[in-house]
């Protein structure tokens, strides 16, 4: 058993450990802190790209690495640096706290490292449980406390409801499969799909992950975390959390869900549902994140297509999707953060005049919001093109076309934003926005990213190839 | 030989064309330039027409080149030149008439702002119509014939700030545009029937094979464009109104040449509408009724254009009547000697009109228009053939009509035409004697001399020409008439009705009496019989009430029908559902808005309730 | 229908320019507007080079897809990058660079954001151009909403009358067009059994009837209707007038010139070609649709006041026509109805371009504010009247051919609606020449009286356009011939 | 076994409804807290009892860990509420209702 595959793990616990050390010891100091935080991201992110080979398993299937895991590990890992790389001045969490902020941030990375690579129920449910409660007090961090506080209440609150709920699942599923291993699961299960106990526990569990991805019943929590979190902790929940949820259900889905027309009629619900749902609540939003909040809700919709499909191109479809969603909405939040140097909430008419403002942001502000609608040549495109076409092959021509309708509502409110971005005048003149270098650099790369994946998506695709046929060997 | 002809014809009919597009880009501000391009171009066309004219004289059949057009587009179109003998005869007309009237505008158009658009326009207009009378195929004539249409709109609406013109140039081309719709789909017709549009084809074998029903009905259809084009009965009001344009525009365009097109269609596809004798019946009753109800208009006018131009009408009624019962050469001729007479007509009147500045012959009468000597002496000896006085060439030409009429069956048609003739004197006669024997006069304005300058030598010319040709042409009757029997076979020897060519004349020497007797006589008050029936006189004045027939049309079912109807299908139905749908959508994301922020209870009841609804839809789907 | 690889990538070096023009624009600092427009107009103009030299190079007696180029792009899904131009997509292309050469030239006086106008125009007719020459389906779904992407903000920002509401109005309904295209697509890709998204592959499934008869007939109407509402078919249509009126000269200029184009090629390349027994099914349809939308088109547009929208419905009228065309299932519809949408576009950029010049001097559009413009500016008025009476179908000029082909087509194979639509041609020419006459002729207002006339720089836009409607009107088989290469042999290896 | 599996996850079913009628019920933050610990406590009974019909450990060691798990989750849920009482004054969930 050679540690050696648990590499990012070792690593991102001991930077946690790190910042633990230093809130006990030193004074805080932000500068320090973002610097150090900073450089133990990069390095993290080289840690994971160096162990993406690794194959191997560690107590038994527990935890398992595979070429899977390690794609989401480095997924996950350079979100995390991304997001860093945002708390360049954190306005919103008080000088104190800075060390705790961080420190929960590796905890809640290090916790979605060990649920992407989880092979076991338990070692799933431990894990989930980690990074959904360094979450809930992140949320909770936030300076001017009526708003985080409220937030975290309500996301503590919905979230350990969904826990409860996963673990009632998974107790149904244990009950009738006998064993709490996903591998063993899938040689187990498929016989009995049909059975009531099984299928519904097979719900009930996805229910906590479900919670994750903001999928429809879920969902309730994820407007007023938004809202109430600081930008770079919504920004984190909305990029590192997602991939992490995508994960999981696509592995537990993979291994456990079977071929039955009750599970795919229940995934069609959710997700027509969530679409919705998410996209007509978001027409009505006036605060920019709330609106990002529901756009989430809504694209979490559209991965469930990509998942109900439950063939190998809805399985890379999925990933894809997941990478993609990761490069948009991080290039939206990086707007939303830049744009609040006080870490105030932005309502959507505050961002009038930006393509005077600053020229670059308003532009990436524009990509990722076509990209989020599905305009063709961007990374969103590629992904729901991907998604529907696995849709398709499985026959299911009515929900793709109810997608598309979904995407044609999404563009509207999307142009409502880019309409405030580029068509008002602020009523007082707004100082030019002189964003610094890499802030720059980094929003530039990123709207190349989405409109070069966009173009040519081919690599991606090849990578989102490798890792899907990890689920499929499972089976 | 063959070389030269093609040659000649192309120069003559493709000169003006090249005149037009140098007058439009490069000499708009040139006028002297355009006008010299302009006259020239027309005169080296009307030479090479005279040249082909004699040199076919003697020629056995019609010249004929075509090639193949828009073959890739599937279909067979002929293109090209049928120069036969009525081809080359019209051409030679419309050449001369065109010269002419260039010539006279010289004088006439001195001095107005637009003088070389005007020319521009002029030459455009030579093209279509000498382009028109020599194509090879039905399509090719339809091309023409439309292009002479947009020419009639540019120039009756030549004074575009004066809104009527613009009105009057918009109302002939909408109502020529009717017309032309109908001659569009008797095309159709024709082309998917006979599955060829060549003129000679249609008059020969082609035609055989058509059924008898489809044959009338694309008859019919192809009239509705002579109706449009040549102010016939339905369709007939947009002449009058076209007078607003210049007047050697109306001297060629509305009296000779342009209006004549419908005729020269009706004898180019003689042949082929004599294969339905009930279609020409019903020509026959179109013709009637139009030069009836044209020259009781006529009566009543007191615009001197006006009365020209219902002269007009009336004129192709009787044209198309004589075609219509079967006299191809009476048709033919009396379009030739009508276009002569009825251009100098108006050229006179231009003339009076151009130095007195006013329409109204009352008037013109009381300005003392009889001191321009020439003009005088013209107009009476164009009126005196218009009324078919010999040896005029209108006395010749209406006998053969009235020859052509007593061959029919039905004597009706024959009446109609001797009170045709009674009439055309009548009104003709009446704006003589007004004209030229007014009540009262301005002493002072009588009495000035004639002004003998650069510009009236320039209308004076072409005045005396032509009233030269009114009186020779009538002699030429028998030379062109074994010019035609080329293509039909005329019975030369048609019985003589000389009763009826004598009933004619006394008719019309009873017309000119009558209107001696109520405008010439000394102590006449010179108020026509038909001025003291006022409900009578206002039917005339009103053209029938025809015009307001298509305003109430054109207001009610048009504008105020269909497109406020489908304008309101359009904003409130169409627009409205997808607005309405829009805001659904929107007032859905509001309460779906409003369900996000419920407390906390109720969001984990639903999402309780959501669970149970799907356990249930387990068992649900399972029965 | 075999393909003929081009030794020079011609149709990648045409996108490859617009895309260098975008970047040249985007790095040029936006107070020199003067740069930016020179720059702007040497890279349109190269485009047209091009396609010009692509028009006149391309072999009518081959036929067939030439100039083909074909790199794969996503293997796993069988998507390949191919551009190809057959007698269909090749006057459409020559279309777009005429359009856009002008279209830039339009705009030299615009002064608000120019760079931002430029750049977001370029990438407008970069969507067009590609949709032209590609001959995949993902890709001509691509482009397709490429040249949707700008078409929001150019509206918005640079637009006149109503200028938001229109701008959303038309991309919502352009985005639900390709909401059904897109699933369409995708069905056929599976059903072909080809596993790839080449045209020509799919074609030939088409054809072979591997793709089963209820499938065709599903995938055509989703198809139709989607690239329809784009061709402004007739209860699809409301968006056209709105989005014109609102949009600025040039982008109308694209707009009704060629993005109406876009969708009728749409439905002509993806639905026609591919689902072949779709097509004879919903033919009736469409006819009736076209129909309608013409007699619609004539009589709307007579109530209308302001000048775009009167421009607007009138296409609409045109595009029935097209529709009509399509819908005979003959070569000589199909030849008719490509050629008049040709003819359209350059005409109706003509009218859109010389509105814009009007407009510009008058800041009015409302008919009943204009008058007597003729004496003001006679050269100006000129360009209107000549492509008013272009679209009213006066011989010698481009849309008679056009209307005269398709007709003769429609009469033959539905005698009643080709009677409806000739009927039309005198509504049409009603309200057109109601419109000349109430904007140019008459008395001289004196609010007007100062304007001077075009000079000759500004003419040069309007100056081609005339130019190429007078050639092809006078001498049609320069377009008939390259189209009859590509409908004879679609029509004749057709299934029966 | 004692008693048919199928009779264990009825009663842990029962107690899952409870639990989670005692959430909603209650106008009252902790007592939302104390509706989803009896939410983990049934899922506890339904592991023991599957536990002992595969005649294996997984369940048992499963309890422990959900025993673990809602001990964190207590005291950072109660953190949390302590702190917003302090601040609000009240456990009442409606006047939490800033975020629109």
């Amino acid at each position: 058993m050679n540690w050696m595959i648990a590499a990012p793990e070792i690593f991102y616990f001991a930077a946690a450990l790190w910042f633990l050390m230093l809130s006990f010891f030193s004074k805080p100091d932000a500068r320090r802190e973002h610097l150090s935080s900073l450089l133990l991201a990069s390095l993290g992110v080289l840690v994971c790209l160096a162990s993406v080979g690794s194959q191997g398993y560690i107590f038994i299937q527990a935890f398992t690495a595979d070429i899977f895991s390690q794609v989401f590990k480095v997924l996950l890992s350079l979100g995390l640096f991304l997001i860093i790389a945002l708390c360049g001045n954190l306005p919103d969490v008080g000088e104190r706290r800075i060390q705790d902020f961080y420190f929960l941030l590796f905890t809640c990375t290090l916790a979605m490292m060990l649920l992407v690579s989880a092979g076991h129920l338990l070692s799933i449910f431990v894990s989930l449980e980690v990074s959904s409660y360094s979450l809930y007090i992140l949320v909770s961090l936030r300076k001017n406390q009526d708003f985080g506080l409220e937030a975290g209440i309500k996301y503590f609150l919905v979230g350990t409801f969904a826990s409860g709920v996963m673990l009632f699942g998974m107790a149904l599923l244990y009950s009738s499969s006998g064993t709490t291993y996903l591998g063993d699961m899938a040689r187990v299960l498929p016989g009995m799909i049909d059975q009531p106990v099984v299928v519904i526990g097979l719900v009930l569990t996805l229910g906590g992950f479900f919670f994750k991805l903001a999928v429809f019943p879920f969902h309730f929590w994820a407007p007023d975390a938004y809202q109430g979190a600081s930008n770079q902790v919504a920004a984190y929940i909305a990029t590192v959390s997602k991939v992490a949820a995508v994960a999981v259900i696509a592995r537990v889905v993979a291994y456990a869900g079977q071929e039955s027309t009750y599970f795919v009629h229940v995934l069609v619900i959710l997700s027509v549902a969530s679409m919705t749902v998410g996209n007509l609540a978001a027409i009505a939003q006036k605060d920019l994140k709330r609106l990002l909040a529901f756009s989430t809700i809504a694209h979490s919709g559209y991965i469930l297509i990509g998942i109900l499909a439950l063939n190998p191109t809805g399985w890379s479809g999925t990933i894809f999707y997941a990478l993609a969603l990761l490069a948009m909405k991080f290039t939206a939040f990086l707007v939303v953060v830049e744009l609040a140097p006080e870490g105030q909430n932005l309502q959507i008419n505050d961002l009038a005049g930006l393509h005077r403002r600053s020229p670059l942001l308003a532009l990436a502000l524009m990509v990722s919001l076509f990209s989020l609608a599905g305009i063709p040549p961007t990374i969103g495109f590629t992904g729901k093109f991907l998604v529907f076409v696995a849709a398709i092959e499985r026959g299911y021509i009515a929900l793709v076309i109810i997608a598309m309708i979904n995407v044609v509502i999404s563009l509207y409110y999307y142009l409502l934003v880019i309409r405030a971005a580029y068509l008002l005048e602020p009523s007082i003149e707004l100082p030019a926005l002189k964003p610094s270098m890499p802030i720059k650099l980094l929003a530039g790369i990123s709207t190349g990213v989405i409109v070069a994946a966009g173009f040519f998506p081919y690599p991606l695709i090849r990578v989102a190839q490798a890792a899907a046929q990890v689920l499929l060997v499972g089976r | 030989m063959a070389y030269a002809t093609l040659a000649a014809l192309i120069l003559a009919t493709f000169l003006p064309f090249a005149a037009f597009l140098l007058i439009m880009i490069f000499t708009r501000t040139k006028p002297a330039l355009s006008a010299r391009l302009s006259v020239g171009a027309i005169a080296v066309s009307f030479v090479c027409s005279v040249l082909l004219l004699t040199q076919n004289w003697t020629a056995p059949g019609p010249v004929e080149y075509s090639t193949q057009f828009l073959a890739s587009s599937g279909l067979n179109i002929q293109f090209g030149f049928l120069a036969d003998q009525l081809g080359l005869l019209m051409l030679t007309i419309v050449a001369t008439i065109s010269l002419l009237v260039q010539i006279y505008s010289l004088g006439y158009m001195a001095g107005d702002p637009g003088f070389s658009r005007y020319y521009a326009f002029m030459s455009l207009f030579a093209w279509a119509m000498l382009s028109l009378s020599v194509s090879r195929s039905l399509l090719q004539i339809y091309i023409f014939w439309e292009l002479v249409g947009l020419s009639s709109y540019l120039l009756i609406g030549f004074w575009y700030e004066k809104f009527s013109a613009s009105q009057a140039g918009k109302k002939a081309f909408v109502m020529t545009r009717a017309g032309d719709v109908a001659f569009f789909l008797g095309l159709f017709v024709v082309l998917l029937n006979a599955g060829n549009l060549g003129v000679l084809e249609l008059n020969g074998p082609a035609a055989r094979g058509m059924p008898h029903e489809i044959l009338t009905l694309s008859a019919l259809l192809i009239f509705g464009g002579i109706v449009g084009k040549s102010a016939q009965f339905p369709l007939m009001t947009w002449l009058p109104d076209a007078m607003e344009g210049p007047t050697p525009v109306s001297a060629l365009l509305h009296s000779a040449t342009m209006v004549a097109a419908g005729v020269f269609l009706f004898a180019r596809l003689f042949p082929f509408f004599s294969l339905s004798p009930r279609a020409m019946g019903i020509f026959l009753a179109i013709g009637t009724i139009s030069m009836l109800l044209a020259s009781t208009m006529a009566m009543v006018s007191r615009d001197i254009k006006r009365v020209w131009a219902y002269s007009t009408i009336s004129q192709l009624g009787f044209m198309i009547m004589a075609l219509a019962a079967g006299g191809y050469f009476a048709g033919v001729f009396h379009l030739t000697t009508h276009a002569g007479f009825k251009a100098l007509l108006f050229l006179c009147s231009g003339v009076f009109i151009h130095h007195l500045e006013t329409n109204d012959i009352y008037d013109l009468g009381r300005l003392g228009s009889r001191r321009f000597k020439i003009p005088t002496i013209s107009i009476v000896i164009a009126a005196a053939a218009l009324s078919g006085i010999p040896p005029l060439s209108g006395y010749f030409s209406k006998e053969s009509i009235i020859t052509a009429l007593a061959g029919l069956s039905n004597p009706l048609w024959l009446l109609a035409g001797f009170v045709g003739v009674f009439l055309t004197a009548y009104y003709s006669f009446r704006v003589m004697f007004v004209m030229f024997f007014p009540k009262e006069i301005e002493p002072e304005k009588v009495h000035a001399q004639e002004p003998y300058d650069a510009g009236y030598r320039a209308m004076a010319g072409p005045l005396i020409v032509l009233a030269a040709a009114t009186v020779l042409l009538g002699f030429f009757e028998a030379p062109l008439k074994n010019f035609l029997a080329g293509i039909i076979v005329i019975d030369l020897q048609a019985p003589e009705h000389d009763w009826s060519h004598i009933a004619a004349l006394v008719l019309a020497l009873c017309g000119i009496a009558l209107a001696w007797f109520e405008f010439g006589r000394r102590g006449a008050e010179q108020v026509g019989f038909i001025d003291k029936i006022p409900p009578l006189y206002h039917l005339f004045a009103e053209r029938w009430y025809l015009d307001h027939a298509y305003r109430l049309f054109v207001d009610l079912v048009i504008d105020r029908g269909i497109s406020w109807l489908l304008w309101q299908n359009d904003n409130k139905v169409i627009d409205g559902t997808i607005d309405e749908l829009a805001g659904g959508t929107v007032e859905g994301g509001r309460i779906s808005a409003f369900l996000q922020t419920v407390m906390i209870q109720y969001r984990l009841l639903a999402i309780f309730a959501v669970l149970v609804f799907l356990a249930f839809y387990f068992f649900f789907q399972k029965i | 229908m075999h393909m003929e690889p081009a030794n020079l990538p011609y149709l990648s070096a045409i996108l490859a320019t617009t895309v260098a023009g975008l970047i040249a624009i985007m790095l040029i600092p936006a107070e020199k507007k003067e740069l930016i427009r020179r720059v702007s107009a040497i890279f349109s103009g190269i485009t047209l080079v091009i396609s010009l030299l692509l028009f006149f190079s391309y072999d009518r007696s081959m036929g067939g897809f030439q100039f083909v180029e074909d790199f794969s792009w996503i293997p796993s899904l069988g998507i390949r990058y191919t551009n190809g131009v057959d007698g269909f997509s090749l006057p459409n292309l020559l279309l777009t660079g005429i359009v856009f050469f002008t279209g830039v030239l339009t705009m030299w006086e615009m002064e608000t954001r120019v760079k931002e106008f430029y750049a977001l125009y370029f990438l407008l007719v970069t969507g067009v151009f590609g949709l032209f020459m590609s001959l995949d389906l993902f890709f001509i779904f691509v482009w397709y909403d490429v040249s949707l992407f700008p078409m929001y903000l150019l509206i918005a920002v640079w637009g006149t009358t109503r200028k938001e509401y229109g701008a959303m109005k038309l991309t919502l309904y352009l985005l639900a067009g390709s909401a059904l295209i897109l699933p369409a697509v995708i069905f056929l890709y599976f059903k072909s059994g080809t596993g790839s998204f080449g045209f020509v592959a799919l074609m030939q499934s088409g054809m072979s009837g591997t793709i089963a008869p209820w499938e065709q007939k599903f995938a055509f109407i989703l198809l139709f209707l989607g690239f329809g509402i784009l061709a402004g078919v007739w209860p699809f249509h409301t968006w056209s007038p709105v989005g014109h009126a609102a949009a600025p000269h040039a982008v109308s200029m694209v707009h009704a010139g060629v993005l109406m184009k876009i969708g009728a090629f749409g439905v002509l390349r993806v639905a026609i070609m591919l689902c072949p027994v779709g097509w004879s099914y919903w033919a009736p349809l469409m006819a009736v649709l076209a129909a309608i939308g013409i007699i619609y088109g004539a009589f709307v547009g007579l109530r209308q006041t302001d000048l775009k929208y009167v421009i607007g419905y009138s296409s609409v009228s045109h595009m029935g026509v097209v529709g009509l065309g399509l819908s005979t299932m003959s070569i000589e519809g199909l030849n008719g109805a490509v050629f008049q949408m040709f003819a359209h576009g350059i005409m109706t950029a003509l009218l859109f371009s010389s509105i814009g010049y009007i407009y510009d001097r008058t800041h009015t559009k409302m008919v009943p504010e204009l008058g007597g413009l003729s004496r003001v500016m006679p050269v100006a008025s000129t360009f209107f009247i000549l492509a008013a009476l272009a679209s009213m179908g006066i011989p010698g000029l481009a849309n008679f051919w056009g209307e005269l082909v398709v007709f003769i087509a429609a009469f033959r194979t539905y005698p009643t609606l080709g009677v409806i639509a000739v009927l039309a041609l005198v509504v049409t020419a009603l309200f057109m020449l109601r419109v000349v006459q109430h904007t140019f002729y008459g008395p001289v207002n004196e609010k007007f009286s100062h304007l001077q006339d075009v000079s000759f720089f500004l003419g040069i836009p309007r100056m081609i356009l005339a130019a190429v409607l007078v050639i092809v009107g006078l001498y049609p088989s320069i377009l008939f011939d390259v189209i009859h290469t590509a409908s004879a042999p679609f029509i004749n290896g057709l299934p029966k | 076994m004692i008693v048919p599996l199928s009779h264990a996850l009825i009663l842990a079913a029962i107690l899952f409804g409870l639990g989670v009628f005692c959430a909603v019920a209650r106008r009252n933050l902790i007592m939302i807290v104390l509706g989803i610990e009896i939410m983990l406590n049934s899922a506890s009974i339904a592991f023991v009892a599957a536990a002992l019909r595969w005649q294996n450990l997984e369940g048992q060691t499963f309890v422990l860990f959900i025993l673990a798990v809602a001990a964190t989750e207590v005291s950072v849920g109660l953190a949390i509420i302590v702190y917003a009482f302090k601040r609000t004054g009240s456990f009442d969930p409606g006047n939490y209702s800033m975020l629109k």
